[in-house]
């Protein structure tokens, strides 16, 4: 069930120079899967005038979170929300990622992390996991990666000692000759695109996608991306979508 | 005392003046979880054509300053899933359902409304004469008051039911439009559509849609809404439907005084899902708080 | 190295492609307490007619969802004062000066111009031809062709300095008034004008101004002004001024883009007096990022 | 001189149920005369888009002060300011009240108080002042007003034990029976309008008057009202006027 409902921030942190984590109070009612998302709405005012999407962080009783990076002015509004201040949002809306059956494979870049916690966080220890991001302290909550993945392998766009340097597709590709597991993804574009070149026709693998969105369920088709069946709706007929089926 | 809110427009009656304006509510069912839909005086559902139209490729939405630009061009199911997929279901709800249709030309609008005509679940159609791509020589009709004339002439013959035309505010005079279409019989005239506009990108150097220009709607053009509005009302006799920008309650009541019969709430549902029913309710508050028992007596109660 | 900024619009040359609106910067002089008005590329002083003019009643402006709605009414204090009271001080910057102007009628137009053409100090005239209140026949030009195209003839004849007509957006093909212009030997076109429209008071029943409607401007407006210059800069060889809406440096980009040869700030003058320096700077900036030598190799760069 | 600067608030304290005083660090070549107003920005977002006038309540070395009530969106947004913010500010601005030669009387009508109060201030104990407000709790810088006025008179529309019950403009005709020393006045229109009964045409009578703003400069003629001598702008032809001049 989505709803609409003003929720009690408890946290709106600054992990990095550009990325927050929002913890809000969520009522009992709501329930959500790994992939689905909220609106949140930046202010009572017309301008910023639409909610924004984002991906649910994570779930656990009584509260939601959300991993996010400031990207315009929207998100720097977001930025501003402080500890009991209450927010507007609407949600779980969107298709989550069909449930794995055994061991699955995750690809992260960035804040795409974003999309695919909560997913590895449900199904812990059984997550093969694939982190890229372009520098050493971008990397986000390494312990309790290290906790919920069976393996974690990170690459980094900039050297780095611990880490593989080069593309996260480039990782996946080497690390993972054998790619029959099946696959969740979530990140820029040109990784989805990278994606899709690497992936067989065989292969089962879901990717979170985005778009802009103004209402997020369905109903002003502006959030359509194309597909083989021509253009589908982010919000309702994804964000999750198997990658045979986008024209990236 | 509870005030009523009812009001009629061709030979409909509406439990209030509040509609869904067409491609911000999708076919109702979308918003069916925040609304609940008999409340609504009417629901307008997306544009619909004979056959199915892909529209126009993404993005298709951008955000402006209190308003947003769209181009989804039209995208929608086509007549015959919308009578067999959609219909079914909306017809359950106690509100007046409203197709909003168009055509590529002007045989297409006569087709659709001609098919539009026979099915016993809808109550009114909207004839959308503002197409924002001006491909074929109809697609100007929304402009040009001799093919608007002939167009809703045309379209009145094949339809009894109420027939609502919704104008294009890209034009010098919008009551001289308005004033063609009820000689031409239509039962009432709803505006505005979006205003054509645009955004772009200054690092790409493209449009931050998928087409160069969008229709902008929003708060940022109520103003300019309520102003046509108030043209038209003094023009015509038949009901006008006003749209644009209405995000609450006083903005409806704005456009209630000036003289509209009912109003459209469009990009509003998209910043706040229930904002129909609290509008509704808004209204009704105010009639209270200003001891009106109908409010049929506010609207056109504008002092000049 | 420092780009240049310099563009020319008939046979003037302008420092950089900011210019003041008309109405909104006063006679230039009001706002050199915030800015060195050597600055900017030329000054646009309010509306000017033959005789002092007395405007409309107050109230005159009500803000509005990012936009502001005006019912100044063309107050200004005529030829006379404006020749012996503003000019001498004015003529002391080193930027154009460009007088906007506007008649009762054409024979006023013309006189206006005329007298306008023998004054050493004034670089250009603006040729307002989108006058709110529609009391005369020829308080039409603006909307109607074949009163522009002749206005517009008229007008040229008496006056051998850059003549700019200001066009009214309130038309379907703004285009196609533009090119009437080109045709009857305008210098150049400026756009848009405010866009009319209205609020009012639901307590009162009255509009928030003095007067029914008035003209909106600021940021709402800017994706309507963007389109409407879009358009014209593809129908016509002279240089088109862009207006309406532009607060930012990326705004005024928008319009250069998109083909404006210059732009003018209006109403942000008003959130910022400080904002036509800001948007010059910011322009300069974006063109060394970019590594844009000449300004006039981004103007039109958009790409369809 | 008038000038656009960012000002760090020292404080934004909430006196009244709608009434707040705020405190802003003034730059010290900000030279101001009683009467003058500034220009606060709310936001730097676009919605509320004007800046909103207020009278210059008060200004002390390095500290500029304002009054004001909450009446709409614009002054619900300045009433969320905290210490430590930064608002953006112009002016001052307009014509202030010309000095009063001996004593002189005072009436101010609810927040009007907020354009006499610095006049009283820099000329101490000279002032007869006519305070008049709705109901007793309305009555601001009780102690201080005694302070800085020769005699002070206050009126309220609902019963008080300690005050005349009625308005302002009836207490003024009866304590003040020869009404030769100039009065400066400022309050909402009605209060003017009735001052404008009482006062003879041999009376000095200066009032502050309010209209809604663009410019604050002169430059954009919004800020209009009528006068004998046609329109005058208020931001600069005002907001101090001879009551004799405006058509009320
Ligand atoms: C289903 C979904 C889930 C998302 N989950 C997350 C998340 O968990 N964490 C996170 O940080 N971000 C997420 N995003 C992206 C996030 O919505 C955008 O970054 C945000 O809306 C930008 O808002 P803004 O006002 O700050 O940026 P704007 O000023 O509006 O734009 C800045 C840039 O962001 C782009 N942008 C704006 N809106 C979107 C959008 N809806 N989708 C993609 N790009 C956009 C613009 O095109 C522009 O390039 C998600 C997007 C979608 C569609
Ligand atoms: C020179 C001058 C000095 C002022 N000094 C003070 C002061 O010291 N303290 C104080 O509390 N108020 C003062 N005001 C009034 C103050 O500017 C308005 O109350 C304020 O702008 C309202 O803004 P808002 O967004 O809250 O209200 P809005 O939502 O804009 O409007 C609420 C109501 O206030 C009215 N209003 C809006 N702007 C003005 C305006 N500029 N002048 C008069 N009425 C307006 C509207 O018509 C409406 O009825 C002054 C006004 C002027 C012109
Ligand atoms: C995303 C979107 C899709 C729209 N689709 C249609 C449509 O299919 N047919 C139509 O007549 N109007 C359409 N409109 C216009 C609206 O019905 C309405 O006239 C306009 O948005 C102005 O109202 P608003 O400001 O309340 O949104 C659409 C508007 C939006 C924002
Ligand atoms: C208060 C005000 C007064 C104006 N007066 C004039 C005028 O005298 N002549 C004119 O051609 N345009 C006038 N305009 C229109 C502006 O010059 C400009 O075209 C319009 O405001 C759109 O630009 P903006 O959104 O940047 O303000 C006026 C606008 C405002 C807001
Ligand atoms: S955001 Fe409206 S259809 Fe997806
Ligand atoms: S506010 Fe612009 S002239 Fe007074």
């Amino acid at each position: 069930m989505n709803k609409l409902f003003r929720a009690k921030i408890i946290k709106n942190e600054q992990l990095t120079k550009d990325i927050y984590l929002l913890c809000v109070e969520s009522p009992d009612e709501i329930q959500s899967k790994p992939g689905q998302f909220c609106l949140l709405k930046l202010n009572q005012r017309l301008d910023p005038l639409l909610s924004r999407p984002f991906s649910i962080f994570d779930h656990v009783s009584g509260e939601i979170k959300f991993l996010y990076r400031v990207k315009g002015k929207g998100t720097r509004i977001l930025s501003t929300f402080k500890k009991d201040d209450y927010i507007t949002l609407s949600g779980p809306f969107g298709r989550w990622y069909p449930f794995p059956q055994g061991d699955f494979i995750v690809i992260a870049g960035g804040i795409g992390l974003a999309s695919v916690y909560y997913l590895m966080k449900r199904f812990p220890k059984r997550a093969y996991l694939f982190y890229g991001v372009r520098e050493e302290r971008e990397i986000l909550f390494y312990d309790e990666l290290r906790e919920i993945t069976k393996e974690m392998y990170i690459s980094t766009e900039m050297e780095c000692p611990y880490t593989y340097k080069g593309i996260v597709t480039e990782l996946v590709k080497e690390k993972c000759k054998n790619l029959s597991l099946p696959i969740y993804a979530c990140g820029p574009m040109v990784m989805l695109k990278e994606l899709k070149k690497v992936v067989k026709e065989s292969q089962v693998c879901y990717v979170a996608t985005e778009e802009r969105m103004a209402c997020g369920v369905g109903a002003c088709l502006g959030c359509v991306i194309e597909t083989k069946e021509g253009f589908k709706r982010v919000c309702t007929d994804g964000p999750v979508f198997d990658i045979r089926e986008l024209l990236l | 005392m509870i005030p009523s809110l009812e009001v009629k427009i061709g030979n409909l009656t509406f439990k209030n003046p509040v509609l869904t304006a067409s491609g911000t509510f999708g076919y109702g069912l979308e918003y069916s979880q925040f609304v609940d839909l008999n409340l609504l005086g009417g629901v307008v559902v997306k544009g619909l054509s004979l056959r199915p139209k892909q529209g126009n490729p993404p993005p298709r939405i951008y955000e402006t300053a209190c308003g947003m630009i769209n181009s989804i061009g039209l995208q929608n199911i086509g007549f015959e899933a919308f009578k067999n997929e959609k219909l079914p279901f909306l017809r359950k709800y106690k509100t007046n359902i409203i197709v909003n249709f168009f055509g590529e030309n002007l045989d297409e609008y006569i087709e659709i409304a001609y098919l539009l005509d026979s099915l016993e679940d809808v109550h009114a159609l909207e004839m959308n004469v503002s197409c924002p791509n001006k491909t074929t020589e109809w697609r100007k009709m929304g402009l040009e008051p001799e093919l608007l004339r002939k167009a809703v002439k045309e379209v009145r013959a094949v339809t009894k039911k109420t027939l609502i035309v919704k104008l294009s505010p890209q034009v010098t005079d919008i009551a001289l439009m308005a004033k063609i279409c009820e000689d031409e019989g239509a039962d009432a005239v709803s505006l505005i559509n979006t205003i054509p506009a645009m955004v772009i990108d200054i690092k790409t150097r493209k449009s931050m849609l998928g087409t160069p220009t969008g229709g902008l709607s929003g708060p940022a053009i109520k103003p300019i809404a309520l102003r046509a509005v108030w043209e038209t009302v003094q023009a015509v006799k038949i009901p006008v439907i006003g749209i644009g920008g209405i995000v609450s309650a006083e903005d409806a009541l704005q456009f209630l005084i000036v003289g509209a019969k009912a109003i459209q709430i469009g990009t509003a549902n998209f910043i706040n899902p229930r904002a129909t029913v609290e509008i509704i309710e808004g209204i009704k508050q105010f009639l209270i708080e200003e001891n009106i028992k109908d409010i049929n007596e506010l609207i056109g109660s504008f002092i000049q």
